[in-house]
């Protein structure tokens, strides 16, 4: 059990073929409007063969890559997280009746998934929002119903863009948990680890063989070298008091003079998890609909009481992402609330990097 | 001043209702002679000639959509071809398809709303298409879903039917995938047989009997129905290039107001739209709508304006053919928009607006920034012929009732489906000496 | 079912207290959801105007009565503009309770302070009420109230009423008096001069977050523990179960940990302002 | 008795109210619940009002038009623009930089005939608006929901935030960082569901400015994109140009290119 197990690459497409045929929907990174996101897989061909991507703060581009090399791409805009957590949903169905009404909860249509091509950080930022939506006082039976029964292969990263710092957030480059099955892509093919009785299952359904004992260090090497060559990197250290004790940092200041205030960060994270809450009515007046959809600590309304706004200034705003992020989501959840995907960097228009800012808040600490 | 010795009437039809802006009419009859007649258009002029000098002319498409919100994709489409012109750029074939796809969508959206919410009202004796979907329901909601089936084309290709983002010099900012056009067809199946029920409908109708003498003018493609290219015929004899309006065509102020008129030199008034597209181009409609429209019992070509109402609804049916057509054979191209160099220039475009023929030519600098630009809406070209309309038909109101005299104008108004908001051009009429 | 799930109730009487502010007392139509249902004193429910919103409002019934809700809504907005129209026997949405309530057991033997400002702070309704009602078991109870003018002060009988109560005082202020004002005149905290308690007292405070900051200072002052003063906070409210995000204040959420904290937990937040 | 819904225009493309007859779906619903009692475009019946909503279409350009709003709003309950010509002067408002004698002098041969203001500019100048509606054109889904919100008596609402959060939740990628394309989207206000992203384009502002948009970053973002001086104010001076923050933006760019020529 759990001995490493080698696929080769042309049998990649038996392992989509064998997920499709135990009916799952089988998702995976696909190129689409200059990036990647989470697409439904059906042929090996679908993945984004031979590329790479170039990213930096403010900048995505895909770029050729490998040849043959089929998880080049380290990530794109799309995280796993419309997937369970929906953009946009219907909640429950309220209809008018006699006097009163009656009410329907609307349960998803939640089709079973398989997810090719996972990263590390991704199954963090998973676990993340499973202790938000699962695991608090009240579990979100939307999410729930999502959530069951995933199959999740993992890839483990061998290759770090310019923007992640997974290392020091303590969650990558290799899969540590939450994984059916987990890969590392060599030049002819994957050394392939079991997470789960699901994966065994699904192996030896595949009948693998045993990695070879020179892969098996081959693949460890490229991780490590992966892990050690991270370009980015944030000092956690003391962080939730840097960040309270900072509340007056004359960083906030500076990086409100940059902030769009755009909300794009919020929205690409893996684990924001704002949304709002809204009542939307036919117009005959005899149904409405109970929607909920993905809001951002960014948004003007976020704070907005009768009268009254809590965060009216950017600063304030900026401040909020960060410190929650950051800081104060450890005293929520005791987590993080920042895998280190590096996408609130590349995908924000300015380039705002949460490292830079952080990293600028500790050298000013208690100097102004 | 009224005088005493004859008998003075008049008709003063204070808002002109179901026309798409705002306009009143004014006429004054003393004995059986017209002495006044006023088509007073409220719609203050909004100068897009005059602000486009200086903008970036990849910016023209967008803003001239605003010149009218319910045929923005004639002037998108008059706006590209003409610049397409201009900096020499071809257009990939498939790009060309979809341009005709994307304008089947707007004719039948802009003439379902024609037929069912401002014409149809006028034959069934109701003031809405809300009074007339108590009389009819079923022909309401049939003309909804044909107008919603053209509002869900333009939509595919450009997002919204109103203003579409879609169209670009060079051709789309994103084409659809097969899959997505395909979502259209089983609408389209739906609405084939709606538009074929519609021109039964309105050949029903009552429509007065009058023949006119009227000079047609469209576009003439060669082995198409017009839309997007196309020499300008007429049914006397015009067979001219596009750029060969301004020596056909000219706009002047008639004598008793200060509205500028197309006119077609030394002739005068001439008729374009549905009635004129069909008239010049029946052979290019194809047998299934030739034989819907032999059916309608009207003599083809007609020069009866009142038959546009039966023209529109044979070009709906002709739309939703041509849309299939389209979704069937469609590949998508290679990329969704042509490359091109801005330069110094001028260029010219006339396509087939569903109101007529749409007339753009603009001149450019180097860098491709508008110095100067010329926009001649179908409204604009009908206006003469509406006015002669009226004077033909006012005489035989004199004994009638105000209110069936207004209707009656407004009626004849209402054949051309004048847009009053594309008043590039339109000023008031003053006929006060 | 999700926590989002709203249960029908209908409104069997309504009271105007005054122009804006009204009290609906209103019963759960599900039997089921009925005999579970249990509150303490400060919690809240969601109220639902259907079709067009949820807002939080404090339950103002009595805790040993859970079958009875009531609640007054004071008319500030898109919803509770339309809850001004609810007449009796209109059927509307409850989900709830939510929140943590007021420590009323902790109170127990000991002297409250309950210190409100602005417009007619309904929270503190029902705690009075719930106070008053078990009279014997609470020390001295003093009861201070700051309006910015007159007309500010909602419940001039409720006041009045509560004067008459055993062992209890209260003190009325505001900032701009006019012929009509016979209390005193300042600002809230002014009051403090005259209010003579143990510092083993406990004090309850729900108001505008300037107030509530002055108070605390005037009270700590006094001998008063942190921990000993509790205050109700207000944020933005769309799920009340913890999930939505808005009523992060840093690392509480509002309606889960609060809407009751003690000044020892927020004294820190408080005065920052933009969180 | 039935709501009285009025639609009025004054100088627009007619887009707006399009949008009420292009509601295919709720049309008939909604003549059920309301009496359209003005509303040319579709009916040919006007009654005087009062009216209990009127939405009001297009900009004021003419001094007969500048009468007339101060007559609807007198004859108004609530009073809501529809559309960027309503709310923000339009299009149209592009002759308030330039000198309009020229412009008639462009378009019309006789231009002594034309009765125009110098100025396009949007209702609110002119009268109390109590509600707008923005977009060119304004959304179907907004303003069914504004109906439905004024008939069951409650405030319509109305986010203000911008088109990003939208486009994100629509699960575009952004344009700006993969593409390099010029986008107005995170200082426009949402309403138009991401539409241009969509079509793989930089939104143009049709939505107007958001709620508390930073106009100085944003400034620098386009100057990053290689769009300045006049390039940048013809983006920010279009259909809303003529609204702030756009408009004092795109003047302090304007002026400063004045200077340095
Ligand atoms: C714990 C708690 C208890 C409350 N108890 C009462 C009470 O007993 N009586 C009473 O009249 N009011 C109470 N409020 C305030 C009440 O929730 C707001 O007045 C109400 O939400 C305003 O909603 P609106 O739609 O009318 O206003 P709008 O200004 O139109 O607000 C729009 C939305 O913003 C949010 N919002 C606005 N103001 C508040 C607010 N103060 N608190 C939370 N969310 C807000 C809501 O989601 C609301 O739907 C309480 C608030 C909290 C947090
Ligand atoms: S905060 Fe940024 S780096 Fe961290 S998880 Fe979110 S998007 Fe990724
Ligand atoms: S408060 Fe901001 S940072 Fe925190 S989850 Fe919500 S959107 Fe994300
Ligand atoms: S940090 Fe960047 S992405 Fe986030 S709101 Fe600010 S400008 Fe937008």
């Amino acid at each position: 059990m759990n001995e490493p197990l080698k696929l080769k690459k042309a049998a990649l497409q038996d392992l989509i073929d064998l997920l499709r045929r135990e009916e799952f929907k089988v998702l995976g990174p696909v190129v689409r409007e200059g990036s990647v996101a989470f697409h439904e897989v059906r042929e090996v061909s679908d993945l984004p063969i031979g590329m790479r991507d170039a990213q930096e703060a403010g900048r995505y581009r895909l770029t050729p890559g490998v040849d043959g090399e089929i998880f080049g791409v380290v990530n794109g805009a799309g995280s796993l997280k419309p997937f369970f957590f929906a953009p946009h949903e219907i909640l429950l169905e309220v209809r008018r009746e006699h006097r009163g009404f009656k009410v329907r909860d609307a349960t998803p249509a939640a089709p079973r998934l398989a997810l090719i091509g996972v990263r590390a950080c991704d199954l963090a930022a998973l676990a993340i929002q499973d202790r938000i939506f699962l695991h608090d006082k009240f579990r979100d039976a939307h999410y729930e119903a999502r959530r069951k029964d995933v199959f999740f292969v993992a890839v483990n990263c061998t290759r770090s863009a310019p923007t992640c710092f997974c290392v020091s957030m303590k969650t990558g480059p290799e899969a540590a948990s939450g994984f059916d099955l987990a890969m590392t892509e060599m030049e002819d093919g994957f050394v392939v680890r079991t997470g789960s009785a699901a994966g065994e299952r699904v192996v030896s359904k595949l009948q693998l063989p045993t990695a070879a004992s020179e892969d098996v260090a081959k693949a460890r090497a490229r991780i490590d070298e992966c892990a050690s060559g991270m370009q980015r990197q944030m000092d956690t250290s003391d962080l939730p008091h840097l960040l309270y004790d900072e509340v007056d940092s004359p960083r906030w200041n500076d990086v409100a003079a940059r902030c769009l205030s755009c909300t794009n960060c919020t929205m690409v994270c893996p684990t924001c998890f704002c949304h709002s809450v809204m009542d939307v009515q036919e117009l005959d007046g005899n149904m409405s609909r109970r929607v909920r959809q993905w809001d951002s600590c960014f948004s003007l309304e976020h704070a907005h009481i009768h009268g009254i706004n809590f965060r009216p200034r950017i600063h304030d705003r900026y401040r909020q992402w960060l410190t929650h992020k950051l800081a104060s989501w450890i005293d929520q959840f005791g987590t993080s609330g920042c895998v280190g995907c590096g996408r609130c960097i590349t995908w924000c228009p300015v380039g705002i990097d949460l490292t830079e800012e952080v990293a600028a808040i500790r050298a000013q600490r208690g100097k102004h | 001043m009224p005088s005493r010795r004859t008998k003075t009437r008049t008709i003063n039809v204070s808002n002109l209702a179901r026309v798409e802006g705002e306009g009143a009419l004014h006429i004054r009859l003393r004995g059986g002679e017209i002495s006044e007649l006023k088509l007073e258009i409220f719609e203050p002029p909004r100068f897009f000639e005059a602000f486009l000098r200086g903008r970036d002319s990849r910016e023209a498409p967008d803003l001239n959509a605003r010149i009218c919100g319910i045929c923005p994709v004639a002037y998108q489409m008059s706006t590209v071809h003409a610049f397409e012109r201009l900096y020499g750029i071809t257009i990939d074939p498939a790009v060309r398809a979809l341009r005709r796809l994307y304008y089947c969508g707007e004719w039948i959206e802009s003439h379902a709303l024609h037929i069912h919410m401002l014409s149809a009202p006028d034959f069934m004796g109701c003031d809405s298409v809300i009074t007339l979907a108590e009389k009819d329901r079923a022909a309401v909601e049939r003309g909804l879903r044909i107008k919603q089936l053209g509002n869900a084309i333009v939509a595919k290709l450009g997002g919204r039917s109103v203003h579409p983002v879609g169209a670009c010099i060079g051709g789309f900012t994103r084409v659809p995938r097969r899959e997505e056009l395909a979502e259209l067809r089983e609408a389209l199946m739906r609405e084939r047989d709606d538009a074929l029920e519609c021109v039964r409908w309105v050949a029903r109708f009552d429509l007065p009997a009058v023949e006119r003498d009227i000079e047609f003018v469209s576009l003439r493609h060669p082995d198409e129905y017009p839309m997007n290219e196309g020499r300008i015929v007429s049914s006397r004899g015009i067979d001219a290039a596009q750029d060969e309006f301004d020596a056909w065509f000219e706009e002047s102020q008639v004598p008793y107001s200060n509205a500028l008129h197309s006119k077609i030199k030394a002739r005068g008034a001439y008729f374009v739209g549905p009635l004129a597209r069909i008239n010049l181009n029946f052979d290019r409609l194809g047998t299934e709508v030739q034989s819907a429209a032999r059916q309608t019992q009207i003599a083809w070509p007609s020069s009866n304006p009142y038959t546009s109402i039966v023209a529109r609804a044979l070009e709906v049916l002709y739309a939703i053919e041509e849309a299939l057509r389209i979704i069937d054979t469609y590949e998508p191209p290679s990329a969704p928009a042509a490359k091109f160099e801005l330069r110094a220039g001028t260029g010219c475009a006339i396509t087939e607006a569903p109101r007529g023929a749409l007339y753009h030519a603009y001149e450019t600098d180097e860098r491709g920034v508008i110095r100067s630009a010329r926009i001649v809406p179908p409204t604009s070209q009908n206006q003469a012929r509406i006015e002669a309309d009226l004077r033909e038909l006012i005489p035989q109101l004199i004994e009638r009732s105000h209110v069936e005299a207004t209707r009656a104008c407004e009626m004849a108004i209402r054949n051309y489906d004048p847009c009053i908001s594309c008043s590039t051009h339109f000023l008031r009429l003053e006929i006060e000496r | 079912m999700t926590p989002y799930t709203i249960h029908p109730a209908r409104i069997t009487a309504r009271r105007t207290e005054t122009e804006g502010i009204y009290t609906f007392t209103m019963r759960l139509l599900d039997p089921s959801v009925r005999a579970a249902y249990r509150f303490q004193a400060g919690q809240f429910n969601m109220l639902y105007a259907f079709g067009i919103g949820e807002v939080a409002i404090s339950i103002v019934s009595d805790p040993s009565e859970p079958e009875i809700l009531e609640h007054t809504v004071r008319v500030a907005g898109r919803v509770t503009g339309v809850m001004a129209d609810w007449k009796v026997g209109d059927v509307v949405g409850v989900r709830g309770p939510y929140g943590n309530g007021w420590p009323v057991d902790a109170a127990r033997g000991r002297d409250v302070v309950i210190v409100t400002g602005g417009l007619g702070c309904a929270p503190v309704v029902g705690l009075i009420n719930y106070i008053i009602r078990r009279r014997d078991e609470y020390g001295e109870l003093h009861i201070l109230h700051g309006v910015r003018t007159p007309n500010d002060l909602l419940y001039r009988e409720k006041f009045d009423e509560w004067r008459r109560v055993p062992r209890t005082r209260v003190y009325l202020t505001t900032d701009q008096p006019d012929k009509s004002w016979h209390y005193r005149i300042g600002v809230v905290t002014e009051l403090f001069d005259e209010l003579n308690v143990a510092p083993s007292a406990i004090v309850m405070m729900c108001g505008p977050e300037v107030m509530m900051r002055f108070a605390a200072h005037a009270l700590l002052q006094k001998g008063i523990g942190d921990d000993s003063i509790h205050l109700s906070m207000e944020r933005r409210m769309e799920c009340a179960v913890g999930l939505c995000g808005h009523c992060q204040y840093r690392e509480h959420f509002v309606c889960k940990d609060g809407p009751v904290f003690t000044y020892r937990t927020v004294r820190r937040l408080f005065g920052v302002s933009g969180i | 008795m039935k709501p009285r819904i009025a639609v009025f225009k004054f100088a627009s493309c007619d887009g707006c109210q399009l949008q009420f007859l292009n509601a295919e779906d709720e049309l008939l619903t909604l003549a059920s619940l309301v009496e359209f009692a003005y509303f040319t475009e579709a009916r040919s019946r006007a009654l005087d009002g009062p009216y209990d909503i009127a939405f009001v279409e297009g900009s004021i350009t003419t001094p007969d038009d500048a009468r007339r709003i101060i007559e609807v709003r007198e004859r108004t309950r609530y009073l809501v623009t529809i559309g960027a010509c309503a709310t923000a002067g339009g299009i149209q408002a592009l002759r308030n930089w330039s000198e309009v004698e020229q412009y008639k002098r462009v378009v019309y041969p006789s231009p002594e005939f034309i009765s125009t203001l110098s100025t396009s500019t949007p209702i609110s100048e002119h009268v109390k608006v109590d509600f707008e509606l923005w977009g060119c054109p304004i959304d179907k889904h907004q303003l069914i929901d504004v109906v439905r919100s004024l008939l069951s008596r409650a405030k319509p609402a109305l986010p203000g935030h911008s088109v990003c959060m939208e486009c994100k939740r629509r699960g575009n990628v952004c344009v700006v960082v993969a593409r390099g394309e010029p986008c107005l989207g995170p200082v426009t206000r949402t309403g138009c569901g991401a539409l241009c992203p969509a079509y793989d384009r930089g939104c143009y502002g049709c939505f107007g400015p958001a709620d508390d948009a930073n106009m100085e970053a944003f400034t620098r973002l386009m100057a990053s994109q290689g769009i300045t001086g006049m390039d940048a104010v013809r983006r920010l001076r279009s259909i809303n140009g003529y609204v702030r923050p756009w408009r004092e933006t795109a003047d302090a760019i304007a002026k400063n290119q004045n200077q340095n020529d």
